[in-house]
């Protein structure tokens, strides 16, 4: 270890799921994000290096990556939260596919995204009023909760039940979905619990609660999962499942 | 491979709570076959349930106790969370758990001894 | 290798444009084939998504479709295109009922339950609609959703490097893209095509945009010989982050309700120097501000880092925090106490109001190329107001779907410039095999020339230097080749192609600026500072032939109302000195 | 759809197991003070109607309750689908069923 005092061993994935580790090492900064640290590598050491990033101010989950073990988005996490003893090791996102080093294919999470029917079904049209809505309505304010998600799959990443059963739906279009449950909009509900319930659906969760403990938005897609379980339940028992 | 992402309080109270439910679920068949041992008389369930004083035994069922009553309480807690709104400190309620079912089983131990 | 491929309309880029035109295309024509192409991922590039502020929209009760479009003219220094401006201001109101009733948006509601419009600087009415500070995540994430449950075809990670027309240059072909994932060169031929590329002034040593954004649009239409308007028009921000060098924070916006709420601005030495320059001091309009910022700046009075500071914590941080929660976390996570300490900022390039010339349908001069959102030029003129970047770019989007499926269902595929597309190839080819150079240093030296001498305050003098160092560095890019030849995700062959569109776009915007000779909103010339004669007011057009690119004065037509008279009874429209809260 | 009402099988189980187990812990701490034995334990459970119920209901309850967890930590643990999962989850059911019933057999007839 003769590792100069200013600089960051840093180990990044290379190559596709059966990649490994290659070592580099990094100039330490005051003002310094993982993804400033990735984007160094990719300028200075290994020019062909792939990582995704857009925003690169958390607003467009482009950029999670795995960093020592755990997933984040990397252009809001300093280096100093993260790194043990100047030491930070940055793979891809768990439970996605991977493309090149540190790009996944995302295709998965949006396609699950819409098999929980995630997306809005109008009963009005651009002809029409834009609706009055009370803000204060308990239905609102559990929108409110979970609508900021930036589909940035760290939660996905993050729940061990994608990767022991890998087509359940996991919590962010799960939590998605919710946020619809609850909007008085919306009127294709009926369908969307048929699509929660079905058996990739959200009776699989452990409430393990993973992806509360990660979100960087720190959303709770568990209680929102909570909410589909007991509305799943419910028409279980009322017969309109 | 270590997984840090799993190192939070509430993984570890899932961990328990499948593992206690394993166990009550591979106990459970020889605790009816136990029993059932009665059907071949009065003699018979003691001589099984002798067997139960020796130490080791006595340990295994302590722990079994303890696992019973984790489940109990861990499945309270997930039927609380799943059925009532949504409360913080799911940490805290997971560590009450946790503690309440050793003391259980720690009061178990003193009763038998 | 060059993979072929048809579609009947084909969609560059996923922002507010790109999602709304598909989404509009296949409305209209569920028939049709339409398919997205973008530089990143669907939604998940690009500025729309960024979008803090909200968006302008004449729905409120008190406010009008004709008090906006003052607004929006008085805003942009009498240049826009009036036909184009009317048509976003009325569209709008259609737009965001589409985004609220069909798409699934929750704007921000008033306790009543109606529509909640915030107060946006340099608007005579607050009609700015939002979801919280996070107004582009909410547009985004829904348009996205929707796009998704349809059969668009998405091609992810495909940059567009070429315009392909046909032989005799009628009309478009079709687009050369090269599929970043596999390093592969893809000709797709459509019927019609969207330029939705959004513009992204990212060749300032400080901006905002996207990092996916180079300008590659009008690069792309530059070379066709398209005319392009108001390319001397970039709108900086006051208040960027600086973080220092090396990291990907510096230049990312610091919200303008800031200032709105009383921050003071400070000069190295921790004194408050916007009084100095106009009374409103910091709650002075984004251009104003920028240029004050920036004289401090070049009279040296800056922080260790090169910038000044922005204090919150006189109105108490507390409040700060609650008032400010987003911003205050972004800065912490990144080691800035924002609400109890000083945080340094830098005025950032941050929109790009010139553009492609097109009509009020999106269409171009040449058919079957489209062009909405920032790509597009016209609408804002010499400054854009804040919520009309985002209405732009949905408004134009859905009309560019609508129009261009009726032209996919008239016109048949075109059969492009074979010649074009193997020269197309070749150029961006061009780095391999070249001897490795640093393109770092390239980067660098462009981030300085634009910022110095094309930047916030111009003279002919700095822009003559501009324009000599920007063909230097072209020049010396052309010499420079990769280090790693594969082409497999290689981002530092993409790199090199943004910096070469940056360039080509950079000598546009620097020429413009000099043909300009007064200083009308965020254009700013030191050796002009009048803004001329409003009547005979004249907009800059742009293009390159046979090499050569020239820029024209174009007349503004005031085909709706004239300086000096307005639309609104008894004002002029546009007071500017509202700001956020 | 099949496993959501496994979820709810299981959770309604579950509510009924709850204040059962309660029980039997109680008992097992309180009431069991110096050992266990054969006759102890038949005098209280002998001809009762209630223990029958009581220990009836909790038999049927663990079986379908239990067999649906275990068919879960087998899908997730072992990878395993299809009809040798659901086939095997019925069987572990059942047994237990079998199994208890005989136990509660025993000690109350
Ligand atoms: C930080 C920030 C805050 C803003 N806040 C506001 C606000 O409050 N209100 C407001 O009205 N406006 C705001 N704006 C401006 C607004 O975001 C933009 O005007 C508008 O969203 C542009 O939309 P667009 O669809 O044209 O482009 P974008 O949304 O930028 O999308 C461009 C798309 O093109 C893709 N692309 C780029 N190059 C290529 C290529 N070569 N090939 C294929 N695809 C390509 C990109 O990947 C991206 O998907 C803000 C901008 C920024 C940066
Ligand atoms: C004899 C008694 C019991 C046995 C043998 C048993 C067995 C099991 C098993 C094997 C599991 C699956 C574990 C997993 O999915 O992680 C399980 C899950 C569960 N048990 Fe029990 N259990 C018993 C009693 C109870 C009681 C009394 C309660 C409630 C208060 C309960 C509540 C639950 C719940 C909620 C789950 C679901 C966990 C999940 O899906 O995340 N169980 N049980
Ligand atoms: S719920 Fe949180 S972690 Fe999951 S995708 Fe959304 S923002 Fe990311
Ligand atoms: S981590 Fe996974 S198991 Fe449920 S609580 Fe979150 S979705
Ligand atoms: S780069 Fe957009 S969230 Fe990190």
């Amino acid at each position: 270890m003769n590792r100069a005092d200013d600089t960051l061993a840093v180990e990044i994935w290379k190559g596709g799921t059966d990649g490994r580790l290659a070592a580099f090492e990094v100039p330490l900064r005051a003002n310094q994000t993982v993804l400033d640290v990735v984007t160094w590598v990719q300028r200075h050491r290994d020019p062909a290096l792939a990582y995704r990033f857009a925003c690169r101010v958390g607003m467009c989950g482009s950029c999670a990556m795995t960093v020592n073990g755990k997933p984040r988005w990397t252009c809001r996490t300093h280096v100093a939260k993260v790194a043990v003893e100047r030491h930070l090791t940055i793979e891809p996102l768990r439970n996605l596919p991977v493309i090149k080093d540190l790009a996944c294919d995302m295709t998965v999470f949006f396609e699950k995204w819409q098999a929980a029917r995630g997306r809005f079904e109008g009963r009005t049209t651009r002809h029409d009023e834009v609706v009055q809505l009370a803000p204060d309505t308990p239905a609102r304010v559990a929108i409110d909760a979970g609508i900021e998600c930036i589909n940035c799959a760290v939660c996905y990443a993050a729940c061990d039940v994608v990767a022991w059963k890998p087509d359940y739906l996991g919590p962010a279009a799960l939590n998605r979905a919710w946020t619809l449950q609850n909007d008085t909009r919306d009127a294709g509900q009926e369908a969307r619990l048929a699509a929660v319930a079905g058996d990739a659906g959200c009776h699989n969760c452990h409430s393990l609660q993973g992806c509360v403990a990660h979100c960087p938005k720190a959303l709770n897609p568990t209680a929102a999962i909570a909410g589909l379980k007991r509305a799943v339940f419910r028409a279980a028992l009322s017969g309109d499942l | 491979m270590t997984h840090p992402h799993r190192n939070q309080p509430l993984w570890w109270a899932f961990a328990l709570h499948r593992v206690s439910g394993l166990g009550l679920a591979c106990f459970l068949p020889l605790h009816f076959l136990v029993l059932g041992s009665a059907l071949n008389g009065d003699a018979a369930l003691d001589g099984v349930l002798a067997w139960t004083e020796s130490g080791p035994v006595k340990l295994a069922e302590m722990g079994l106790v303890f696992l019973l009553a984790l489940h109990l309480l861990g499945g309270l807690r997930l039927l609380a969370l799943e059925f009532l709104p949504w409360r913080d400190g799911q940490a805290t309620l997971a560590a009450l758990a946790g503690s309440v079912s050793l003391v259980f089983a720690f009061i178990f131990m003193f009763n038998v001894i | 290798m060059l993979y072929r491929y048809d579609t009947d309309i084909l969609i560059l880029g996923s922002g507010g444009a790109g999602l709304f035109a598909a989404l509009h295309a296949c409305q209209t024509n569920p028939d049709l084939r339409v398919t997205v192409a973008v530089k990143g991922l669907i939604g998940k590039s690009g500025c729309t998504r960024m979008v803090q502020g909200g968006y302008n929209v004449a729905l409120l009760p008190g406010d009008s479709v004709e008090r906006h479009f003052m607004d929006t003219i008085v805003g942009g220094k009498w240049l826009p295109n009036q036909a184009l401006a009317w048509r976003l201001c009325t569209t709008a109101v259609e737009r965001v009922r589409e985004l609220e009733n069909e798409i699934g948006c929750f704007f921000d509601r008033k306790p009543d339950g109606t529509l909640h419009g915030k107060a946006f600087a340099g608007q005579s009415f607050d009609r700015t609609v939002h979801k919280g500070d996070l107004t582009g995540i909410e547009i985004i994430n829904r348009l996205m959703e929707q796009v998704w449950a349809r059969p668009v075809e998405r091609l992810e990670e495909h940059r567009a490097l070429a315009l392909i027309p046909t032989a005799d240059g009628a009309a478009l072909a079709g687009v050369l893209l090269v599929d970043m994932r596999a390093g592969a060169f893809r000709f797709v031929r459509a019927k019609a095509v969207l330029l939705a590329t959004g513009g992204g002034p990212t060749m300032y040593r400080y901006h905002t945009p996207s990092g996916d954004k180079s300008m590659d649009g009008l690069a792309m239409a530059l070379r066709l010989g398209l005319p392009l308007r108001d390319m001397e028009m970039v709108q900086f921000h006051p208040t960027g982050l600086l973080a220092g060098a090396e990291t990907r924070m510096t230049g990312t916006v610091l919200e303008e309700g800031l200032r709105g709420a009383g921050g003071y601005l400070l000069d190295g030495e921790r004194r408050r120097f916007m009084l100095d320059y106009d009374p409103q001091g910091e709650r002075a309009t984004r251009d104003v501000v920028s240029r004050a910022m920036y004289a401090e700046m070049r009279k040296g009075k800056t922080t260790e880092n090169g910038g000044l500071f922005i204090q919150m914590n006189h109105l108490g941080p507390d409040k700060v925090r609650r008032a400010f929660k987003g911003m205050v976390e972004r800065c912490a996570d990144c080691g800035f106490d924002l609400a109890g300490g000083l945080v340094e900022v830098v005025p950032t390039a941050h929109y790009f109001m010139g553009g492609l010339v097109c009509d009020s349908d999106t269409r171009t001069a040449l058919p079957g190329l489209f062009v909405a959102g920032e790509d597009a030029g016209g609408m804002h003129g010499a400054n854009r107001l804040g919520g009309n970047g985002v209405a732009n770019s949905t408004v134009f989007g859905g009309i560019a779907g609508e129009v261009m499926a009726e032209a996919a269902a008239r016109d048949s595929l075109r059969d492009p410039d074979e010649a074009l597309i193997e020269a197309e190839v070749a150029r961006a080819n061009h780095p391999f095999g070249r001897p490795a150079g640093d393109l770092n240093v390239l980067r660098e030296r462009l981030l300085d020339v634009m910022w110095e001498d094309v930047g916030v305050m111009r003279t002919a003098e700095g822009l003559g230097r501009g324009i000599a160092r920007l063909s230097e560095l072209n020049a010396e890019l052309l010499q420079t080749g990769l280090a790693d030849q594969d082409r497999v995700f290689n981002l530092t062959w993409h790199d090199w192609l943004n910096l070469r569109s940056l360039i080509e776009v950079g000598e546009v915007i620097a020429r413009a600026a000099l043909a300009r000779e007064n200083s009308r909103g965020a254009h700013f010339r030191e050796d002009f500072p009048e803004p001329g004669d409003l009547e005979g007011s004249s907009f800059t057009q742009a293009r390159r032939r046979d090499g050569t690119l020239a820029v024209e004065q174009m007349p503004v037509e005031f085909t709706i109302v004239k300086p000096g008279d307005s639309l609104i009874e008894g004002d002029a429209g546009a007071p500017a000195a509202v700001m956020p809260t | 759809m099949w496993s959501s009402y496994l979820y709810v099988a299981q959770r309604l189980t579950a509510f009924v197991l709850a204040p059962l187990v309660l029980v039997h812990l109680a008992l097992i701490v309180f009431a069991v003070q110096d050992g266990l034995s054969a006759a102890e334990i038949l005098g209280r459970t002998r001809g009762s109607l209630g223990w029958g119920c009581f220990y009836g209901i909790f038999v049927v309850a663990a079986a379908i309750h239990a067999a649906i967890g275990m068919r879960s930590v087998a899908a997730e643990f072992l990878r395993w689908r299809g009809w040798g999962l659901e086939a095997s989850a019925t069987c572990f059911g059942l047994s237990l069923i079998v199994l208890g019933a005989r136990a509660v057999a025993a000690v109350v007839l």
